[in-house]
C-alpha cells in the first residue's frame, strides 16, 4: 500500500513515476536517435527500444495499481482511472509504433524521433488523464497536442500530410485559444484552478448568479470538444485522419480522444457535477448532432480513411451520451468503450496500412474488395473490427457491450436520458450501411482485374491487427472480468469530490 | 501609487491603444505591417500588466512577446518574402468581413454577461520594496513545480518537431 | 433440486457447440485449401439478372460435361457437416426424452457470469431447458439435418462447398443459441447471430452483385427490427431490473397491465419480430433473400430463423398478454400480411419467390395464432409449416436442380426456376410431384395432412378470443377488439383461400400440362438423386402426420391424443393464455362448422385453381406478354420495393449527400449549388465563395458558430 | 481596474477571433491566435489582482506554451511553402472530401487510376 503526499516534490515525483520513466526514456531515446548519422537500422532500434520502454511503463503502471498507490488530494489524482486509462494509451502508443515501423518501411521514411515524439505525446496525455488542476490540463492537453501537429507533418515528402498539419495545428491554436480562455473565467469566478476546489464552489444553487462561471464551462467544453471532435468542432477531422501517415491517424483516433476524453470526464466529474443544469442541455446537443452528423457523413464515404475519420467523430458521440450520464457507470463505460474503441479503431487502420501501397495510395472503398480471396484471415480481422465498431454482439466482440454499458449509462442516470439512448441505437443501425460496406466489399465483391498483388504482412503490423481481433474477441465473449475492472476503477475518481474529503489548499494561493 | 487619474487615465490609454492596434493588425493587407501592430499591442499589454502590480510579467511580455516570438513570426513573413505584394491580399472579401464582424459582436455580446459578475475586492498592493518577483517564485517552485517541469518537457517537443519538420527533405 | 439436475440436460452447452465444432472444421478446410469464388449451382439467380448471364457464359464454368472437380477435402466436410447436427438432434431427443411429463419450473443451467449489469443483478450465460426450447431445439435440429443431408447431394460442385457448411453449421449454432438462451441478451445474441449468416448464406454466391445486395438489404432491414430488440430490453431492464426470463416474467406483474409502457415495450419487441420475421413493414428482405442456394432458404427462411419472431412473442408471452392492444397489434400485423403476401405469391412465376411470399403469408398467421393469445396455436403452426415449407423448398431445389442440368447440358441461358419454363414435370420427377402434393394439401388446410390442424387451430382461437378474452375488451384505435378480431378471421380466411389457389397454380403450371422446357431439354430432365429425395421423402411424411402432436378436442379421441402440445407448452404458456381467455379455457363457439367453413374455402381455392388455370395455354417465359393492369401491380409486389426505395432509401441517401455531408461539411451553398437552380447556384456561389471546404476558414467558422451556440446555451438563459 | 482588463481582454480575444475568419495567410491567422492567448493573459493578470500572483504563474505558462507552439507552428508552416510556394489557405486544400479535380463537390472522391491507364476514375462529370 502506497500513499503519497503530493506535496511534498520527491513524493510527488513518485506519484507521477510512469510518466516521468516514459518522458525520461524517451529522452534517451532521442539521444540515441540524434546520434550520428541517421539510417534506417537505427530508426528501427528507436522504434524497438520505444515499444520495450512503453512495456516497461505498463509494467510500472500495473504494479502501482496492484500496490493500490494512494495521494493525498493534490495537482494529480492517483487513482484506477488514471491507471485504467494510462493503459489504454500505451497500448495505442505501441500499437502506434508498431506500425509505424512497417510504415516507414513502405514510405521510405527514415525519422527515429518519430517514435521519441509519439512517446513525448502519451506522456502528455498520461499527465492529462491524472491532472486535478486545470492548469495540468491544459499544459497535458498542449503537450500532447504539439506532438501530434508535428507526427501528422513528419512524412515531408507528402504536401497531404503537410496540409494536414497545418490545418490541425491553425485549428487546435484556436481551440486551444477558447479552452484557455475558459479556464481563465472559472479561475476568475472561483479563484482556483484545482478541480476539486472547483467542486466545492460550484453548486447548483449559486450558478446561476456566475456568469462568469458559465461562461467558462462554456469555453471549455469549446476545448474539449475539439479535441474528442464532437460536430460542429469536428470539421479539422476527416481532412487530418486522410492526410496524416496512417499509423499517426491511428493515433489521433485512438489515444488522443481517449486521453482528452479521461480529462473530460475527470472535469466533469470532479468540478461540475453542480453545474449539471447547466451545461446539459448544451452536452446534450454536442452528443446529439456528433452522432447523428457523423453516422449519416460516414456513409458516403468512399476512402476508407475519412470512413473511419467520420466514424471517430461518431464514436465521440457516443462517449458524449457517457458524460451526460454523468454517473459512475458512465465512466466505467467510457473505460471499457474506450479499449474496444482503440482495439477495433487500431485494428482497422493496421489492416489499412496492410493493404496500402506506398505514396498512401489505395484507401479506397474499391480496394478493400475481394480481400477475402487474397488475405482471408485480414479480412476476417477487419471484419471483426468493423462489427465491433458496429457494436455487433459476439462477432464483433467488445464493441456490443461497450455500446451496451454507454446505453446503461444513460438509462441509469438521474433524470434518464432515453432520448439519447433511442438516438444511440437508431445511428448505430445507420452505421451499419458503412461499416458493412466494408465487409461487404471483402466478403462479396470480387477482386477488380488491376488490383496490385498485396505485400506481404509484416509481423508488427500482423501481430498488432491479430492481437487487437483476438482481444475483442474473448473479451467479447468474457467481458466480466474487465467490466469488474472498469468499474471498480471508477469511484476513486469521486472520492477527493466536494463531499468525500475537504477542498485542497495547494493551489491558487 | 495606484487609483488616481493620471492612472486611470493611463489605463485606459493602454487599454485602448492595444485595442485600436489589435484592430488595425487584423486589417492590416501586409504582414509585416500587421506583425508590427501586434507587437504595438503586447507592448501595451506588457505596460497594462506592470499596472496591474504584474511588473515581472510585463517584463516577461516585452522579452519574450513582444521581442523573441513576434521577431520569430518578422523573421519567417520575411523569409517567406510574404510582405509585399500588396495586390494579392490574403485577406478576404468585404462580405466575409461583414460577417465576422457580426459573429465578433454576437460573442462580445454573450461575453458582456461577465460583466454581472460579482468579484470579490482586489487586493492590497504590493509594498513598494518588495522584489517583483518574490510573489510568482513561490507558487512557480511550489505549487506549480509540476507544470513548469512539462513546460520544460513541452519545450523540448517544439525544439524537436521543429528540427523534424524543417530538415529538408530526404 | 431441479428434477433435471445432473440428467442429461446438463450436456445442454454441447447443443450449441457440436454445430459449432463444425462450423470450425469446415471453416478450417475452407479456409485452407484453394478458394474459387463462383457459382456452379442450379439456383444461382438467372434468368432476372444479366449479370447473371454473362458469368454463366464464361468458359471455365460451364462448358466442362466432365464430373466437376469436386473441392478438396470434400468428405471430410460431407460427413462433418450432416454429423454434428444429427448427435444434436440426439441429444435433443436424449434431452425430451428425460424430462418428466409435468415440469413446472424450467431448468436454467448457468455457465459464466457475462455480463455484470450495474452491482448485483448479473446476467449470466445460461441456457433454459423447458418445454418450449426443447420442442424448438427438437425441430431445428431436426429439420436441420434433413436439410444438411439435402445440401451435401445439392451443393456437392459447388467449389465453395466447405465454406457453405461452415456458414450452414454456424447458423445453426446461433438459432440453438437463440431457443435455448435463458435471457434476453443471451437470445439475442443468437437472434444477431442467425442474421449475420443468413446475410453470409443470401451472399453466398457473391459474384454476383445481385446477390451481395439482397445480402445487405437482408441485414439492414434486420438492423431495424434488432434496434426494436434493443429498445424493447433496454426499457425491460430499466423498469423490471432484471432480463432473465423468469426474472422479467416474477417481475412484470408489479408493471401496470395494459399501460403504456407494456405496450411500448411490446410494440418495439414486435418491431424486432417483423423485422426477422418478415412480417410488415419489414418483409420486403425476404423475397430477395431468395437469391442463396436452395436448401439455405429452406432451412433460414421457411423453417428456422424466420421463425424466431413467433418465438419471441411466445417467449414473451408474460409481457404481450398483459397488453392486449399490442396483441392486437400482432395479430392485426399478421392478417394483413397474410393476405398480402398471398396475393403478391398470387401471381409470381419464380417458384422460389412464390416460396416466399406464401412464407411471409404463413408466419402472418402464426402471428395472428400468438396475436391473440394463442401461444400453443402458433406455434404449433411453426412446426408443421417447417415440416411443409422446408419439404416445398427442397421440392422445388430438387425441380431446379433437374432443370438446371437439361439447361446446362444444352448450354441454354433459360431461367430454371421460372415456372413459365417448366409443365408436366410429373412424368419426369414422379416422387417429387407426389411429395409437392402432399405439401400443398398440407399448406391449403385440407384435413388430416398437418397444416389443417395448425390453421384450423389458429383460426378458431381468432373467433374464442372475439367472442370472451381480454382482447375483445379492449379498443385498438377506436376499434372494439372483437370488431378487430372478426376482421383478422375474415381476412385469415381470405388468405386461406388465395393459399390454396396459389399452391395449386404453381403445382399446376410446374408438374401438369404439357411441358415447357424445350424438346431437346427433355431428353435430360429426371428426378433428383436419392441423396435429395431421401429428405424430401421424410419431410413429406412429416407433412402428412405432424398433426398428430395436438388433435383437436372435437375429434373426441381417446384421451392422451388430442392436444398433447397444449399439455406439454402448458407450464411454458398456459398462465399467458388463460389470462388473455379471463382464466378459463377457450371453447370455440360452433367449433365444427368454423372447421368446416375452413375446408370448403380450402377446397375452393384448389377447385378455382384448377377450373380457371390452363396449364397447356401458357407459354414459356422468353415469349411471355408483360401483364397489365392489377396483375402487372400483383407481379411487381405491389411496388413495395420501389416505395421504398423512393421514400426512405432515396430521401436517406439524399440527405446525407446533399444536406449534411455537402451542406454542412461542404458548405451550405454548395450543397444548394448541387439541388438548386444553376442561377441560383452561380449567384450564391460568388458571394459565398468563402465557404469552400477544404478551407481552413470554413472549418474556423463552423468552430466559430459552434462556440457561439455553445456559449448562447450556457449564458443566454 | 480589474473590470475593465476584464472588459479590453474580451475585446481583445474577439479581434483575434474575428482575425482568424476573415484573413487566409496561414501566419497572419497563427498571429490572431497568438492575440487571442494574449488577451487570456490580460484575463489572467487581472485575476491576480483578486486571487494572488497563481494569475500571474500561469502568464507565465501560458506564455512558454505560446513560445513553443510558435516554433512548431512556424516549422509547418515553412514545410507548407515548400510544397505550396504559398502561406495563402486558399491555395491549401489538396485535402477535402472529393476529387481536387472537380470545381465543386458532387462526387466522394475521384480517383486517379494506376498507370496502364493514366486517366481519372470518371465518376464524375469532372473526372472525365
Amino acid at each position: 500500500m502506497m500513499s503519497f503526499d503530493l506535496s511534498i516534490p520527491g513524493q510527488l515525483s513518485l506519484a507521477l513515476l510512469p510518466e516521468l520513466v516514459l518522458a525520461v526514456g524517451a529522452m534517451l531515446l532521442l539521444l540515441i536517435a540524434a546520434w550520428g548519422r541517421e539510417s534506417d537500422a537505427r530508426a528501427r532500434t528507436v522504434g524497438m527500444l520505444a515499444i520495450v520502454l512503453s512495456l516497461i511503463t505498463m509494467a510500472i503502471i500495473v504494479w502501482m495499481w496492484l500496490s493500490g498507490a494512494k495521494a493525498t488530494p493534490g495537482i494529480i489524482a492517483v487513482d484506477s482511472f488514471r491507471w485504467a486509462t494510462d493503459l489504454v494509451i500505451l497500448i495505442a502508443t505501441i500499437i502506434t509504433i508498431a506500425l509505424g515501423l512497417d510504415y516507414a518501411r513502405v514510405e521510405q521514411l527514415v525519422s527515429a524521433e518519430t517514435y521519441v515524439l509519439v512517446l513525448l505525446a502519451s506522456a502528455g496525455m498520461m499527465l492529462l488523464t491524472s491532472a486535478r488542476d486545470l492548469i495540468m490540463v491544459f499544459l497535458g492537453i498542449e503537450l500532447m497536442s504539439i506532438a501530434v501537429y508535428i507526427l501528422a507533418g513528419v512524412n515531408r515528402r507528402s504536401a497531404k500530410a503537410a496540409e494536414a498539419s497545418l490545418k490541425y495545428f491553425l485549428l487546435g491554436a484556436f481551440s486551444t485559444g477558447f479552452l484557455l480562455y475558459g479556464i481563465a473565467l472559472i479561475y476568475g469566478a472561483t479563484g482556483s484552478t484545482d478541480l476539486a476546489t472547483i467542486g466545492t464552489k460550484v453548486t447548483g444553487a449559486t450558478i446561476g448568479s456566475q456568469p462568469m462561471l458559465l461562461a467558462g464551462i462554456a469555453l471549455l467544453l469549446v476545448g474539449f470538444a475539439f479535441k474528442v471532435a464532437a460536430v460542429p468542432f469536428h470539421m479539422w477531422t476527416p481532412d487530418v485522419y486522410e492526410g496524416a501517415p496512417t499509423p499517426i491517424t491511428a493515433y489521433m483516433a485512438a489515444a488522443v480522444k481517449a486521453a482528452a476524453f479521461a480529462a473530460l470526464f475527470r472535469v466533469w466529474r470532479e468540478a461540475f457535477p453542480g453545474a449539471l443544469g447547466s451545461w446539459h442541455l448544451a452536452l446534450w446537443w454536442l452528443a446529439a448532432l456528433t452522432m447523428v452528423v457523423g453516422n449519416i457523413i460516414a456513409l458516403v464515404q468512399k476512402n476508407i480513411k475519412r470512413m473511419l475519420a467520420y466514424s471517430s467523430i461518431a464514436h465521440a458521440g457516443y462517449l458524449l451520451v457517457a458524460v451526460v450520464a454523468n454517473n459512475q457507470l458512465g465512466s466505467a463505460a467510457f473505460l471499457f468503450y474506450v479499449l474496444a474503441y482503440t482495439l477495433a479503431t487500431m485494428g482497422a487502420f493496421g489492416v489499412v496500412i496492410a493493404v496500402g501501397e506506398p505514396g498512401e495510395r489505395h484507401q479506397q472503398l474499391s480496394d478493400f474488395a475481394g480481400l477475402w480471396t487474397v488475405r482471408p484471415w485480414l479480412a476476417a480481422a477487419m471484419a471483426v473490427f468493423m462489427l465491433a465498431l458496429l457494436g455487433f454482439p459476439i462477432a464483433g466482440g467488445m464493441g456490443f457491450f461497450a455500446k451496451w454499458y454507454v446505453l446503461q449509462a444513460a438509462l441509469d442516470a438521474t433524470h434518464p436520458e432515453t432520448g439519447l439512448a433511442v438516438l444511440l441505437v437508431l445511428t448505430s443501425v445507420l452505421s451499419a450501411g458503412y461499416y458493412l460496406a466494408v465487409v461487404m466489399a471483402m466478403f462479396m465483391r470480387p477482386r477488380s482485374a488491376d488490383a496490385p498483388a498485396l505485400r506481404p504482412v509484416r509481423t508488427p503490423t500482423f501481430l498488432v491487427v491479430y492481437a487487437s481481433a483476438i482481444i475483442l474477441l474473448f473479451f467479447g465473449i468474457f467481458p466480466g472480468g474487465f467490466t469488474g475492472l472498469a468499474r471498480n476503477s471508477v469511484p476513486t475518481i469521486t472520492a477527493s469530490a466536494p463531499s468525500a474529503s475537504p477542498p485542497t489548499a495547494v493551489a491558487g494561493r | 501609487m495606484p487609483n488616481g487619474f493620471v492612472y486611470e487615465f493611463l489605463f485606459y490609454l493602454f487599454g485602448l491603444t492595444a485595442i485600436v492596434s489589435a484592430a488595425i493588425f487584423v486589417t492590416r493587407r501586409n504582414a509585416v505591417a500587421a506583425a508590427l501592430w501586434l507587437v504595438n499591442t503586447m507592448f501595451c499589454l506588457a505596460a497594462l500588466y506592470i499596472m496591474m502590480d504584474a511588473q515581472f510579467v510585463g517584463a516577461i511580455q516585452v522579452l519574450v512577446y513582444a521581442g523573441a516570438i513576434m521577431v520569430v513570426f518578422l523573421f519567417v513573413v520575411m523569409l517567406l518574402n510574404l510582405g509585399l505584394p500588396p495586390s494579392v491580399a490574403d485577406i478576404k472579401s468585404k462580405g466575409a468581413r461583414i460577417i465576422a464582424l457580426v459573429a465578433g459582436l454576437a460573442m462580445l455580446a454573450e461575453l458582456l454577461v461577465l460583466a454581472r459578475q460579482k468579484l470579490p475586492a482586489e487586493l492590497p498592493w504590493l509594498p513598494r520594496e518588495t522584489s517583483v518577483t518574490t510573489p510568482i517564485t513561490e507558487p512557480l517552485f511550489r505549487t506549480y513545480l509540476l507544470p513548469f517541469e512539462i513546460t520544460s518537457v513541452l519545450l523540448l517537443v517544439a525544439i524537436v518537431g521543429a528540427v523534424v519538420l524543417a530538415k529538408r527533405r530526404s | 433440486m431441479h428434477p433435471l439436475a445432473g440428467s442429461i440436460a446438463e450436456l445442454v452447452w454441447l447443443l450449441p457447440i457440436l454445430p459449432l465444432i463444425g462450423f470450425v472444421i469446415n471453416g478450417a478446410i475452407s479456409l485452407f485449401t484453394s478458394f474459387h469464388a463462383g457459382p456452379a449451382d442450379p439456383s444461382a439467380a438467372h434468368g432476372e439478372h444479366d449479370v447473371a448471364h454473362a458469368g454463366h457464359e464464361a468458359p471455365d464454368t460451364h462448358d466442362e460435361h466432365a464430373a466437376p472437380k469436386r473441392a478438396p477435402l470434400h468428405a471430410i466436410v460431407t460427413i462433418v457437416g450432416p454429423l454434428v447436427l444429427l448427435l444434436a438432434f440426439g441429444l435433443g431427443v436424449a434431452i425430451f426424452v428425460a424430462m418428466p411429463s409435468h415440469m413446472a419450473t424450467p431448468f436454467v443451467k448457468t455457465f459464466f457470469a457475462w455480463m455484470p449489469v450495474g452491482t448485483d443483478l448479473p446476467i449470466h450465460w445460461a441456457f433454459q431447458v423447458d418445454q418450449l426450447s426443447v420442442m424448438m431445439v427438437l425441430f431445428v435440429t431436426g429439420v436441420s439435418a434433413l436439410i444438411h443431408i439435402f445440401s451435401v447431394g445439392y451443393m456437392g460442385d459447388d467449389p465453395g462447398y466447405a465454406r457453405y457448411f461452415a456458414f450452414l453449421n454456424l447458423f445453426v449454432a446461433f438459432m440453438l443459441v437463440l431457443v435455448l438462451g435463458a435471457s434476453y441478451p443471451v437470445m439475442f445474441v443468437g437472434w444477431e447471430g442467425v442474421g449475420l449468416v443468413s446475410y453470409l448464406l443470401i451472399g453466398f454466391w457473391f459474384n454476383d452483385k445481385a446477390n451481395a445486395d439482397a445480402g445487405t438489404k437482408a441485414f439492414i432491414v434486420n438492423r431495424i427490427g434488432d434496434f426494436g430488440f434493443l429498445i424493447a430490453m433496454f426499457l425491460i431492464w430499466s423498469n423490471v431490473g432484471t432480463l432473465d426470463f423468469s426474472g422479467v416474467a416474477a417481475g412484470v406483474g408489479s408493471l401496470p397491465a395494459g399501460g403504456p409502457l407494456l405496450t411500448t415495450i411490446c410494440l418495439f419487441m414486435l418491431l424486432a419480430c417483423t423485422g426477422k420475421s418478415a412480417q410488415i413493414p419489414l418483409y420486403v428482405w425476404l423475397p430477395d433473400a431468395m437469391a442463396g442456394p436452395t436448401p439455405v432458404s429452406a432451412l433460414i427462411h421457411a423453417a428456422t430463423m424466420v421463425t424466431a419472431g413467433v418465438y419471441l412473442v411466445a417467449r414473451s408471452s408474460f409481457l404481450f398478454s398483459l397488453s392486449p392492444v399490442a396483441c392486437l397489434t400482432v395479430a392485426v400485423i399478421g392478417a394483413v400480411t397474410a393476405l398480402f403476401a398471398a396475393t403478391i405469391g398470387l401471381k409470381q412465376w419464380d417458384i422460389k419467390k412464390l416460396l416466399a411470399y406464401s412464407t411471409v403469408s404463413k408466419i402472418g398467421y402464426m402471428f395472428i395464432g400468438v396475436g391473440v393469445g394463442a401461444y400453443v396455436a402458433g406455434l404449433f403452426h411453426v412446426i408443421t409449416h417447417s415440416f411443409f415449407k422446408a419439404l416445398l423448398f427442397l421440392g422445388a431445389g430438387s425441380v431446379i436442380f433437374g432443370m438446371h442440368a437439361a439447361y446446362h447440358h444444352t448450354h441454354s441461358t433459360e431461367d430454371a426456376q421460372d415456372m413459365r419454363n417448366m409443365g408436366g414435370l410429373r412424368a419426369y420427377m414422379p416422387l417429387t410431384f407426389v411429395m409437392m402434393w402432399i405439401a400443398t394439401l398440407a399448406i391449403s388446410g385440407i384435413p388430416i395432412f398437418a397444416g389443417f390442424f395448425s390453421k384450423d387451430e389458429i383460426l378458431g382461437s381468432v373467433i374464442a378470443r372475439a367472442a370472451d378474452s381480454t382482447l375483445a375488451d379492449v379498443h385498438w384505435l377506436g376499434i372494439p377488439g372483437s370488431a378487430v378480431l372478426y376482421a383478422v378471421y375474415v381476412l385469415a380466411l381470405a388468405g386461406a383461400f388465395l393459399t390454396a389457389l396459389y399452391m395449386t397454380r404453381m403445382m399446376l403450371y410446374t408438374f401438369h400440362g404439357p411441358n415447357r422446357t424445350g424438346v431437346e431439354e427433355q431428353a435430360h430432365l429426371h428426378e433428383a438423386p436419392p441423396l435429395l429425395t431421401f429428405p424430401v421423402v421424410v419431410l413429406g411424411v412429416l407433412s402428412v402426420l405432424g398433426g398428430i402432436i395436438n388433435l383437436p378436442a372435437f375429434l373426441h379421441l381417446p384421451a392422451g391424443w388430442t392436444g398433447a402440445l397444449d399439455q406439454w407448452l402448458a407450464p411454458v404458456v398456459g398462465d399467458a393464455t388463460l389470462h388473455v381467455t379471463h382464466g378459463v379455457a377457450a371453447e370455440t363457439p360452433h367449433e365444427v362448422a368454423l372447421v368446416g367453413l375452413a375446408i370448403v374455402v380450402a377446397i375452393a381455392g384448389i377447385v378455382t385453381a384448377f377450373v380457371k388455370l390452363k396449364p397447356a395455354a401458357l407459354v414459356p417465359k422468353r415469349d411471355a406478354q408483360p401483364a397489365t393492369g392489377f396483375e402487372r401491380v400483383l407481379e411487381n409486389k405491389y411496388y413495395v420495393d420501389e416505395l421504398y426505395d423512393r421514400t426512405v432509401v432515396t430521401p436517406v441517401v439524399a440527405v446525407s449527400r446533399s444536406f449534411l455531408w455537402k451542406g454542412i461539411d461542404a458548405g451550405l451553398i454548395d450543397g444548394v449549388l448541387v439541388n438548386g437552380s444553376a442561377w441560383f447556384m452561380r449567384g450564391l456561389a460568388r458571394s459565398g465563395s468563402w465557404l469552400q471546404t477544404g478551407q481552413v476558414g470554413a472549418y474556423a467558422w463552423a468552430i466559430v458558430i459552434g462556440v457561439l451556440a455553445v456559449l448562447g446555451a450556457f449564458t443566454l438563459r | 481596474m480589474v473590470p475593465e482588463a476584464l472588459f479590453f481582454s474580451a475585446i481583445l480575444f474577439v479581434i483575434g477571433v474575428v482575425g482568424v475568419l476573415t484573413r487566409r495567410n496561414a501566419i497572419i491567422i497563427f498571429m490572431c491566435v497568438e492575440l487571442m492567448l494574449n488577451a487570456v493573459n490580460l484575463s489572467f493578470i487581472g485575476f491576480s489582482r483578486l486571487y494572488g500572483a497563481s494569475g500571474q504563474v500561469f502568464v507565465i505558462f501560458v506564455m512558454s506554451v505560446a513560445a513553443a507552439e510558435a516554433a512548431v507552428g512556424l516549422a509547418i508552416i515553412i514545410a507548407i511553402f515548400r510544397h505550396h510556394e504559398t502561406v495563402d489557405l486558399k491555395n491549401i486544400n489538396l485535402l477535402k472530401g472529393w476529387c481536387s479535380n472537380c470545381p465543386w463537390p458532387n462526387r466522394v472522391e475521384c480517383i486517379r487510376l494506376p498507370a496502364p491507364s493514366p486517366s481519372w476514375c470518371g465518376c464524375c462529370r469532372y473526372c472525365r
